[in-house]
């Protein structure tokens, strides 16, 4: 009953906080001194990228992981991993976008090969290539193991790269022509709808990924029926003598 | 006497295309099963599928004893020997080292590698790149590993395609003596066979399913 | 586990003695991209900048690609693959022994590229001998992964294009870490964090490797 | 030989569809690699120098091997090559075709790396727009000699790793030639040698092709 | 009658090993000829001669009266159909969409498809891509593409293996009709033959050339 209360609530809940977020973000929080409106990226922005890289790569390592562990092993946790893989593909390209016209005013440029975008953008390919991945492989089983494994390997990874990228930057010599002042002055009615912003994307995100996954099991129950009947016909197929 | 395979209302699905379409098969140890069927009835696929190289995706089997739906299909190969259409090990290797490699995989004395070739006849072609052999030498190769390897369960895809009539009198030796030692065959084919004094059952497939097996 | 593994790496290295793809193909296209990516730098530029290591690795990851697909296509014959599948190989064992043929390969190959570097791009030779250790280490790194990655790309016919996209995101660490504790040597700056990245990267690989590769092999 | 060349082309354009390799491989591949260039260059480095247009031509040059691979896997086979043979095809015809296949194909890819380009290497936009055309010319040229060389090395395996060395060098002055344009109507500087010089390479390419297509595809 | 593959003293090297080790051999327009031999004899290397697919190193050659030695392969490759080992055409397109192709490129109306197949057969699986095809299944494309094609001389390399026995019967009917229309019919089989009514004669090969040819 409360499970399917929350169910039923969960799209609704996460439309009213992010109505909630961009109302604040807009009409109640002020402009900055130094961005001006620009500073209302802050609200959805940094929450998006959170959600992109921190909640669904970790739903999808946590259920590829379950996936592999023999005792857990089910199709759902296959279906999840995948989901919120689609779902973080969709929010790294929202990432990518806001932090580009975020950052061609700021920086000048729509691109700076700073260490924080560098690393998403190579987490975005892993992204894409998790789909490539399970595009290849038609058989089922050998898709899901695949990609699960896929999913840990781009887990292991996700430090490595972190660390490798803020390194490569520190360490180089030279101080970057790009190199932006991300430490804003946060306070008041501000710092509530930046929290309200990383709540709202986040329950958006279990929303998306609530909607992926009942569509792909609404595709694995037809083409379970589709199967049903095609090995009645193949059953029925008659040697022809 | 032991049950070899046992396979119930089994299922197997690729590409969304059902190749084995619910079937259920007994198969006994230490005989002789010849699969019979059009083309397109799933003979390979039953192969595969009892040589734990294709998944089972609905109903249960059990081959050597082993749960097939566990997913314990590395076991199942370790008891298996197969023979297909494709020849076997590494393009690039000669007959000699591909036998090597699989003699010492499996810690059998590489000593009787030669035996084994003469047995099949394929001595002078010892040396020759496994890309290089007739289509009937590949499968000969495939046959030597077989007597090496003394599997429990034999796997034969069309053993008697592209052989001459000497190697069949010599497969059907093989054989002969691989089910006199407990093993058990199971080969696919689209003639008429004669196994000399050898019995064998005759099993039907049409459809993805087997149909009899008298 | 041991055993198939030297078993293993024995037969790669046999069938690569036997076709020479490595020395008469993979080779000379490294050297070839070594001038071109001189070349696409400017005459100039190439000789006088620091690019010297980075180009390197450049070439190396392309050379490591070629040969992950080499390593695999060796495997990915249907009837190859049917009938190892039956020998019951420990796929603990095929890893280590694929990943440690594909490092004897890679080292050998990337002792060539050095030569090509410090000739063509003009790279003190001295520090470049000193900073040996880490590319040994990089490229052992590179070629546990890309061993991984060969084998969850090794599907029928598609492993040339895919295993890029999948396996360039996680090399890319590694040509950073390789390509920075290169240059620290050659230009001078700390290199320790660069090799306890390279350290984990190893130890990473070689246990998701044991741990997983039965799972992937799995046709 | 012009019928020969459209059944050609729309069966390599079919095929590609269905595989969607360059959709889903190739062209993230070719993302990835112009990032990773964009890493070995420091991260300063990228943006301010004026290496872009050669980066894009490196990434494209390696987007093209790939594709070339591609296109001659599918002939490959060993019952497609006799049965194909048999069919007695013009082999000019099957040569226009196979390269127009590619052209077209590597075009849909280069588009979306120029894109790439102006947004991480900074190239100009608008100026980038103006350099299409030569763009366009430098990447014909290039499928039509990839399309010899890719028929060159299509003997059995080892095309993968063979055919990038017979290219490069003749790839070379392509990229030297689509570099430089691309970079003159971007940094300033004249382009007309290098119009001609490509110009020059797609006439000839294409003639060598049409007259010698034949003699190579012989088995 | 008109001589449709004259071979005298004809050697076929590869990799320094004599496939075919000089050889003689006439056979007349019409007629169907049916090569036999143990595995290795060469019977496959001399199907791949006479289609033009492997080049003559030394003696004469001549095909459907085109010089073999001229390095006119691929005019005589014109005037061949084959049916290989390996299965035809493209393995990611479908059955239709191969047929349609190699229609096209000979302008033979793709209208045909649909009969030939329900010649042979595989009508139901005119949408499967050629690699999801069974082992006969794959044969039949190829048997199908020979019947649209009507090609002068029919080069088929053990045809009967991987087929079954309703696959044999037409297979057997298709030679007939071919021989009948004029066509030259070389095939390789280890199976004794029951072409019907059909005469046909027997080449006997070994060591890589034609020991007999009654
Ligand atoms: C394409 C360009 C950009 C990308 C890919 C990008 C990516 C990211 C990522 C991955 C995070 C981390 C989220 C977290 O750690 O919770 C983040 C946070 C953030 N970004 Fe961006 N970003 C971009 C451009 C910008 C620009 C131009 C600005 C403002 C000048 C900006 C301001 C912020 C802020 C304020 C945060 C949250 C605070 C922080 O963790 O530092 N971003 N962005
Ligand atoms: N490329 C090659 N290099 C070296 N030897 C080869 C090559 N191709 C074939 N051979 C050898 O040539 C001989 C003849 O081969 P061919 O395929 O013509 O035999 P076949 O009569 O068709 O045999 P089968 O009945 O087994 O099909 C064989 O002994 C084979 O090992
Ligand atoms: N990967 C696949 N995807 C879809 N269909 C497939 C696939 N593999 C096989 N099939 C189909 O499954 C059926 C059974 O194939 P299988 O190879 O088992 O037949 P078979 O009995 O061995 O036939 P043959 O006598 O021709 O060898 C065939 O109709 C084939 O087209
Ligand atoms: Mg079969
Ligand atoms: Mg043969």
């Amino acid at each position: 009953m409360m499970t399917e209360l929350s169910r039923r609530a969960l799209g609704p809940l996460s439309l009213l906080l992010l109505a909630l977020t961009f109302w604040l973000g807009y009409f109640v929080t002020p402009p900055d001194q130094v961005q001006g409106d620009l500073v209302r990226l802050l609200y959805i922005h940094p929450a998006m990228a959170w959600v992109a890289l921190y909640v669904s790569f970790g739903t999808a390592t946590v259920a590829s992981a379950m996936y592999l562990w023999p005792r857990t092993r089910s199709d759902a946790l296959d279906r999840i991993a995948h989901s919120a893989m689609e779902v973080s593909v969709f929010f790294i390209a929202l990432t990518l976008i806001t932090g580009s016209i975020w950052g061609r005013p700021t920086w000048g440029v729509w691109w700076a090969w700073d260490a924080r975008l560098t690393s998403t953008a190579i987490l975005g390919v892993f992204a894409l290539g998790y789909l490539a991945l399970r595009r290849a492989n038609d058989d089922r089983e050998v898709r899901a193991r695949r990609s699960a494994v896929f999913a840990i390997l781009t887990a292991i990874n996700v430090p490595i790269i972190h660390f490798s990228v803020i390194w490569w930057k520190t360490l180089h010599q030279g101080a970057s022509v790009f190199t932006s002042n991300r430490t804003l002055k946060v306070h008041g009615s501000m710092a509530f709808t930046l929290l309200l912003s990383f709540v709202a994307f986040t329950l958006t995100f279990f929303w998306f990924l609530r909607i992926r996954y009942r569509i792909e099991v609404a595709r694995d129950h037809q083409s379970h029926r589709k199967l049903v009947s095609s090995i009645e016909q193949r059953r029925n197929e008659v040697p022809a003598s | 006497m032991r049950a070899s395979v046992h396979l119930l209302d089994a299922v197997v699905v690729a590409n969304g295309f059902p190749l084995i379409s619910g079937t259920t098969l007994t198969i006994e140890q230490g005989t002789v099963n010849v699969i019979k069927g059009a083309n397109g009835a799933g003979k390979t696929s039953l192969l595969q599928l009892i040589g734990g190289l294709l998944p089972l995706s609905n109903g249960e089997g059990n081959v050597a004893g082993i749960d097939l739906s566990r997913n314990d299909r590395r076991e199942v190969r370790r008891h298996v020997g197969w023979l297909g259409h494709e020849g076997s090990f590494y393009e690039d290797l000669t007959v000699r080292e591909n036998l090597t490699f699989a003699c010492e995989a499996l810690s059998i004395n590489p000593e009787l590698i030669r035996s084994a070739l003469e047995r099949v006849e394929l001595n002078h072609r010892i040396d020759t790149r496994a890309k290089d052999l007739s289509a009937g030498q590949r499968r000969r190769v495939g046959i030597a590993w077989l007597l090496l390897r003394r599997p429990e369960i034999w796997l034969l895809d069309e053993p008697y395609a592209s052989v001459d009539s000497a190697g069949r009198e010599f497969l059907e030796n093989i054989i002969g003596d691989a089910a006199k030692a407990g093993a058990t065959v199971i080969l696919s084919s689209h003639d008429d066979l004669k196994l000399g004094k050898q019995k064998f059952r005759t099993i039907t497939m049409a459809g993805g399913r087997v149909m009899s097996g008298s | 586990m041991i055993r198939t593994a030297k078993l293993v790496a024995r037969k790669d290295l046999r069938i690569e003695l036997r076709s020479r793809v490595l020395a008469w193909q993979v080779l000379p296209f490294g050297v070839m991209a070594l001038l071109l990516c001189g070349l696409a730098l400017g005459p100039n530029a190439a000789g006088r900048s620091h690019a010297g290591p980075g180009l390197f690795y450049i070439v190396v990851t392309l050379m490591a690609l070629l040969m992950i697909n080499r390593s695999q296509a060796i495997e990915s014959n249907k009837g190859t693959k049917a009938s190892v599948a039956t020998l019951g190989l420990d796929p603990a064992g095929v890893f280590l022994g694929k990943a440690a043929a594909l490092t004897l390969e890679m080292w050998f190959a990337s002792g060539v590229l050095l030569v090509g570097t410090v000739l063509f791009l003009h790279v003190d030779r001295a520090k470049t001998l000193v900073a040996t250790p880490s590319i040994a280490v990089t490229i052992a790194a590179l070629s546990l992964a890309g061993t991984l990655y060969g084998a969850l790309t090794s599907s029928q016919n598609s492993t040339v294009t895919l295993l890029p996209i999948l396996a360039l995101p996680a090399f890319a660490p590694l040509l950073i870490a390789g390509e920075r504790s290169y240059s620290a040597e050659v230009y001078g700056g700390g290199s320790q964090v660069w090799w306890s990245l390279l350290l984990i990267a190893l130890v990473a690989y070689t246990s998701i490797g044991v741990l997983l590769y039965g799972v992937m092999e799995e046709s």
